[in-house]
């Protein structure tokens, strides 16, 4: 790994390019929503060809090898975008793929999703799956963006196995979400896979974390946009931004942001370079239970704030409380890390 | 029979409105998640109507029931109990009332028959776009010219504007006055020339409500209501009695019986978290109905409701949506459905997330409220 | 019980009575701040003259056989005055006295508080201690203004009994509380008793309400100097009432105080109505639950609300935060009635 | 030494200042509940002086360490770590800084040594009864009359007035100027005629605060430092470095493992609702900690802090008063107790609820934080 300076001049490097090719606007965003499979895939593939599903992939296996704060940086600029395409699956499969489909997934010419959790409040990830002898059987469910999905890892009691969706004894159901797109719900009735090695558990550590930065771009730009409209919109004479209560509750959700920010950013750094698992856990369930709660606190502050054209659809800032509704409790919501937190983290040295 | 109804007692009162309630109101309608359509209520309306129940407020004289103040709780009470939609029922709350205090006899017998008869649904053009909670300040204007005003402007989140055939709308007709006098009150039908109602889609992604666009809209003068610039007083007289609906403990009472429902479906029930959490919203609500009963009490004495009010509106608001918050924190991923889960209505935690977000902004925004408690009820300086 | 009209007008009276006597300025409370026994028996003398000890003591054994509301409204005038007398103690003993002791009582000749607490946080009355032969055995703790009791109700396993403050066995140690008074713990090493005959439930149930009314007198009148504080405070040129994120904050503590009222009078209503008792309790538990937590929080932000006067000890606002910091845990605090609302609170009927 | 200091990687400075600290802070002192009076933390003081630790931030040409940012904020995580109590330090923090950037030769060789001394013990005359969160009001005036000042007015919320023998002195000297104009700094004795000190008994009944009084005090010119009306930006300069203690993540861990202790004390620490909440106050305080690392670093940098500081005083003071929140919660009828528990000064729930309470006024008060969060940072109109 590179010097410090080197590395926040790459993320700043990678921001920006993130920036330059996520429009200003949501009218991309808003038609793609509930529609399938819920994001493009041509955008998808060019913003594979930036290298991004490879960004956490070993220089040595065809990926750039970036570290857990650059993943974390991109992440937060899709957010800002709402950027539907499945990034932060696709590297999280990337990361357990290697030959052939890890090639296809890089490339965008596959999108091959993890496809792990059973039941809806839980980081259990074997549930009551199998993947023994070349044959799936089980259930797995709430897989973003599944209806875009040409395979799935698949995680079970006796390790991982890559599934292909038209493959026979696989079945798959889309249920629509909030924010437009979608979950798939798989069902493995003795189908054919093949076995992975590995173990899924580092990668969903990241995957929560890397939502939680998605999540601290959702809520930054809302409160941007909130920002924006309170220093123009006028009520009484005055614009709103000039009146001291909702000044203050702007500033509250400063705090807000602020602190998701710094826990977000301090666990990127703990992921990059502690190998002590209990530590590395606290700190990925803190940054995502502060992310998932202040995504909902803000978004929904920020709809308040904008008054009744907040309650239109035709307003985008609803685009950014739907996104956090469906990310807040993906890859764990705030209870179960704060759960987890209490469970794991480390006494303090006092 | 009006003068049966009010002379009975009143829990022979409350059981007669049950038992017809229960026998007659369509049970695929209780409690629907989104706000009617006249197509979807109109059934309803027109059973009320046969029945004589549609307008309990008004007197027997105008076709309504006449009921006391304390009945008229108590029909409210047991309509909620049950689930019982709101009809489009501006014609009944508001045009009604308007037209017996302040209209013509020309006008009472022009409209009020028509409302019971369910041939004209009204709607209500307040807000502005740039007059949101400010009502004051409204814009669209109506100008003398001859027996007609012409009427140019724009209003905004009109209730079920495109299910109606006539509106009641504030107009500025002097724009010089300051900034509370010069409006005035009229009564216009929804098919002239000139209009043109666009549905806003809501965040629940729900035609509620609309913009109504006037231009050059004439309306004979004869459908003037009151006094000419005098629309303001009027407009805030009809407000009094209805705040207090928007603080009825009803809306919390059903949704923390939905939270209870999901709680137990995911298995989070005897949790004692949960369980702490949800007696803390039990009791809140509780407080609550105490707090609205004093309140009640003010009405059913016939004395006027005062600006503390608000309070049960910011309490039952924010209640609503704390209940609604807590649905989402244990729904775990199922948070993020579109749709309810496994089909049942009534584990929807997203769907109703999301109802629960315009009730602290509607009806005069929590803000607005607590600027009135600051300063009518606290006495705090400007 | 007489209509409902005239019993709102002797609750006026009562009112108003109490309102008469008790001073508008709280020299007398800082006079008997951290003095023994905390409160001026002379006072206290002149309050029984009233007949306020006799007040739920029934007519036909010499009281006044009045309500709960009426002993609520009367506790929440005292607490408008932090009246440190000790009212609510003697009501409750007179409820549980006949005879000479209770006329002693009534009179203000004698102070007889009850003693039934042992843990901190219980409503337990039985505890580890017993009363059997004419012995009393035991430990009870957190006796209010016990500095200036003559004998002590002390409840046991096997029932209640009468132990004075000097008899032999009988040991009183005192601990200084916030408010300027004290609590007594009560030591019993076979001290001699004499036995009562009756249950120390009912008349708890009615001190746990009493003392929720005390602290909505105290919440209210801290409200009402602090809103008199914001009108004539100037910063930054105008009155700090003016400033719309203290309104709000005042709105909201209005609120509390309402609702608190609400449930307090509702509670009281049901006391003189119902004999239910799984309600009986659930309302009192609601409404001391509420007045506790209400209490603390409406005090807390007056101080805040004063700004830097209002840390100092010489501004009386902080009385009402350190009077709130004593009552809100007596007969039971926020928690403890909270779990016991969601244990015997009647389901709703929907 | 000071050179060595600063040469040595930041983890043996570390071990050097906790062995110097465990070695020589006296234990009766550690994480004293109120202010300590000069009375006594003047042994520390000495023990400091004597060590040349006592400046950690003044050049070592001044009698100071001459430590870099890293290094001073290592020597005060480290006195934070061990619970070393502040001294009457404003001397230190203040008078040396502003004599070193502002003051003349004379000025620095007059005061400088005599503070390396304990000598003279500073207290600072900024805010006015008037003028608590609004600095610029002030209105203590200072006339010219010859070579010196004459000064009349009052300060108040003066800590340790009753310990100092020196007071820097805020003043208006131009009364015609606006508001942030017209301000000069003096340095006065407190023994000159006309100066009066009353303590104020504060809400944990110490003696903490005063009040100052000046009545025709004459104040001998050479004792004002840098320009006249030009304090106002002195006094300002000064306070940036400060603010960034008032968020340290400090004193909430202190209080967190106090509630950690009441909790086991009254057996609700294995209470499933108290481990929920003690968690959700656990992970506040971790990131606190990592948001106030992010400020430090800016310092460690050198480079100025922003307006963005006054979140750390919010979140800090707000996180510490939930804490003692929670123990008051958990006490039981213990909350009201005047004394500690049992004697165990770390089970006295009501003493740090209440020396929890000013945290939220002084300093700028919360309001005043959120105002200037609102302003400067969000950039919210006026």
């Amino acid at each position: 790994m590179s010097t410090a300076e080197d590395r926040s001049e790459n993320i700043r490097l990678l921001r920006e390019s993130a920036a330059a090719v996520i429009p200003g606007d949501y009218r991309r965003i808003r038609a793609l929503r509930f529609q399938d499979p819920g994001f493009d895939p041509a955008t998808w593939k060019e913003m594979c060809d930036m290298g991004w599903a490879a960004l956490r992939v070993p220089e040595a296996k065809g990926g750039s090898g970036l570290g857990v704060a650059e993943y974390c940086a991109l992440a937060e600029e899709l957010g800002r975008g709402l950027v539907p395409e499945p990034f932060i699956g696709s590297v999280t499969a990337a990361s357990l793929l290697s030959g052939g489909a890890l090639a296809e997934v890089l490339a965008g010419d596959k999108v091959i999703l993890p496809a792990w959790q059973e039941r809806p409040n839980s980081l259990d990830t074997a549930g009551d799956t199998t993947v023994a002898g070349g044959r799936a059987n089980g259930r797995k469910a709430f897989i973003p963006m599944a209806a875009g999905a040409d395979a799935f890892i698949v995680s079970g009691r006796d390790g991982l196995a890559l599934v292909a969706r038209d493959a026979a004894g696989v079945s798959l159901s889309i249920e629509r979400t909030q924010d437009g797109g979608n979950f798939g719900t798989l069902t493995l009735d003795n189908a054919a896979c093949t076995p992975l090695s590995g173990d899924m558990a580092e990668a969903l550590e990241e995957a929560a974390l890397a939502t939680g930065a998605y999540l601290l771009g959702v809520m930054d730009r809302a409160f941007a946009m909130t920002l924006d409209y309170m220093k123009t919109r006028n009520q009484f004479g005055r614009a709103i931004g000039s009146f001291q209560a909702l000044q203050h509750r702007a500033a509250d959700l400063k705090i807000q942001v602020a602190l998701t920010r710094a826990s977000v950013e301090a666990a990127a750094v703990t992921l990059d370079t502690s190998q002590h698992p209990a530590l590395r856990q606290s700190v990925v369930s803190r940054a995502k239970a502060r992310a998932a709660d202040a995504a909902m606190l803000v978004t929904r502050q920020c709809i308040q704030l904008h008054g009744g054209i907040g309650y239109t659809d035709e307003a985008d800032i609803g685009l950014f409380l739907r996104k956090a509704m469906v990310l807040s409790h993906l890859y764990g919501g705030a209870a179960l890390h704060r759960g987890r937190f209490a469970a794991v983290a480390p006494e303090d040295d006092e | 029979m009006t003068v049966d109804l009010n002379d009975l007692d009143d829990e022979t009162f409350r059981a007669t409105v049950r038992d017809w309630v229960v026998a007659n109101y369509p049970e695929e309608l209780r409690n629907p998640p989104k706000r009617l359509h006249w197509r979807d209520n109109k059934v309803w309306y027109f059973k009320l109507a046969e029945k004589g129940w549609l307008c309990p407020g008004w007197p027997a004289e105008h076709g309504g029931m006449g009921l006391n103040a304390g009945k008229q709780i108590i029909l409210l009470e047991e309509f909620e109990r049950y689930g019982v939609a709101r009809t489009n029922d501006h014609g009944i709350i508001m045009v009604g009332p308007l037209l017996i205090q302040y209209g013509t006899d020309a006008q009472r017998a022009e409209f009020l028959p028509k409302i019971l008869a369910g041939e004209h649904i009204w709607c209500q053009g307040y807000s502005e776009p740039n007059a949101g909670s400010d009502l004051a300040s409204l814009r669209t204007s109506a100008v003398s010219d001859g027996d007609d005003w012409v009427v140019n402007g724009q209003k905004i989140w009109t209730t079920l504007a495109n299910d109606a055939n006539w509106i009641f709308l504030l107009v500025r007709t002097d724009p010089g006055a300051k900034k509370q006098e010069g409006i005035t009150f009229l009564l216009v039908p929804m098919d002239s020339p000139g209009i043109t109602v666009r549905p806003i889609i809501n965040i629940d992604l729900h035609d509620e409500f609309c913009e109504v666009f006037f231009d050059n809209v004439r309306v004979p003068k004869r459908w003037t209501v009151g006094e000419v610039n005098k629309g303001w007083t009027m407009a805030k007289n009809l407000l009094g009695f209805e705040r207090i609906y928007l603080g009825s403990p009803k809306l919390s009472g059903y949704a923390l019986s939905r939270l209870r429902m999901l709680a137990e479906r995911m298995g989070t029930w005897e949790e004692p978290n949960f369980q702490d959490r949800f007696t803390r919203l039990r009791m809140e609500m509780d407080d609550l109905k105490a707090l609205h009963a004093t309140f009640v009490d003010i009405v059913r004495r016939g004395d006027a409701l005062g600006p503390d009010v608000s309070m049960l509106k910011v309490i039952q608001t924010e209640l609503f949506q704390k209940i609604t918050d807590e649905m989402m924190d244990i729904a775990g991923a199922n948070a993020g459905l579109l749709e309810p889960m496994e089909g049942n209505r009534n584990l929807h935690p997203s769907g109703q997330f999301i109802q629960a977000r315009p009730s602290t902004i509607y009806g005069g925004s929590n803000e607005i409220q607590r600027n009135i408690l600051a300063k009518n009820v606290l006495g705090l300086p400007g």
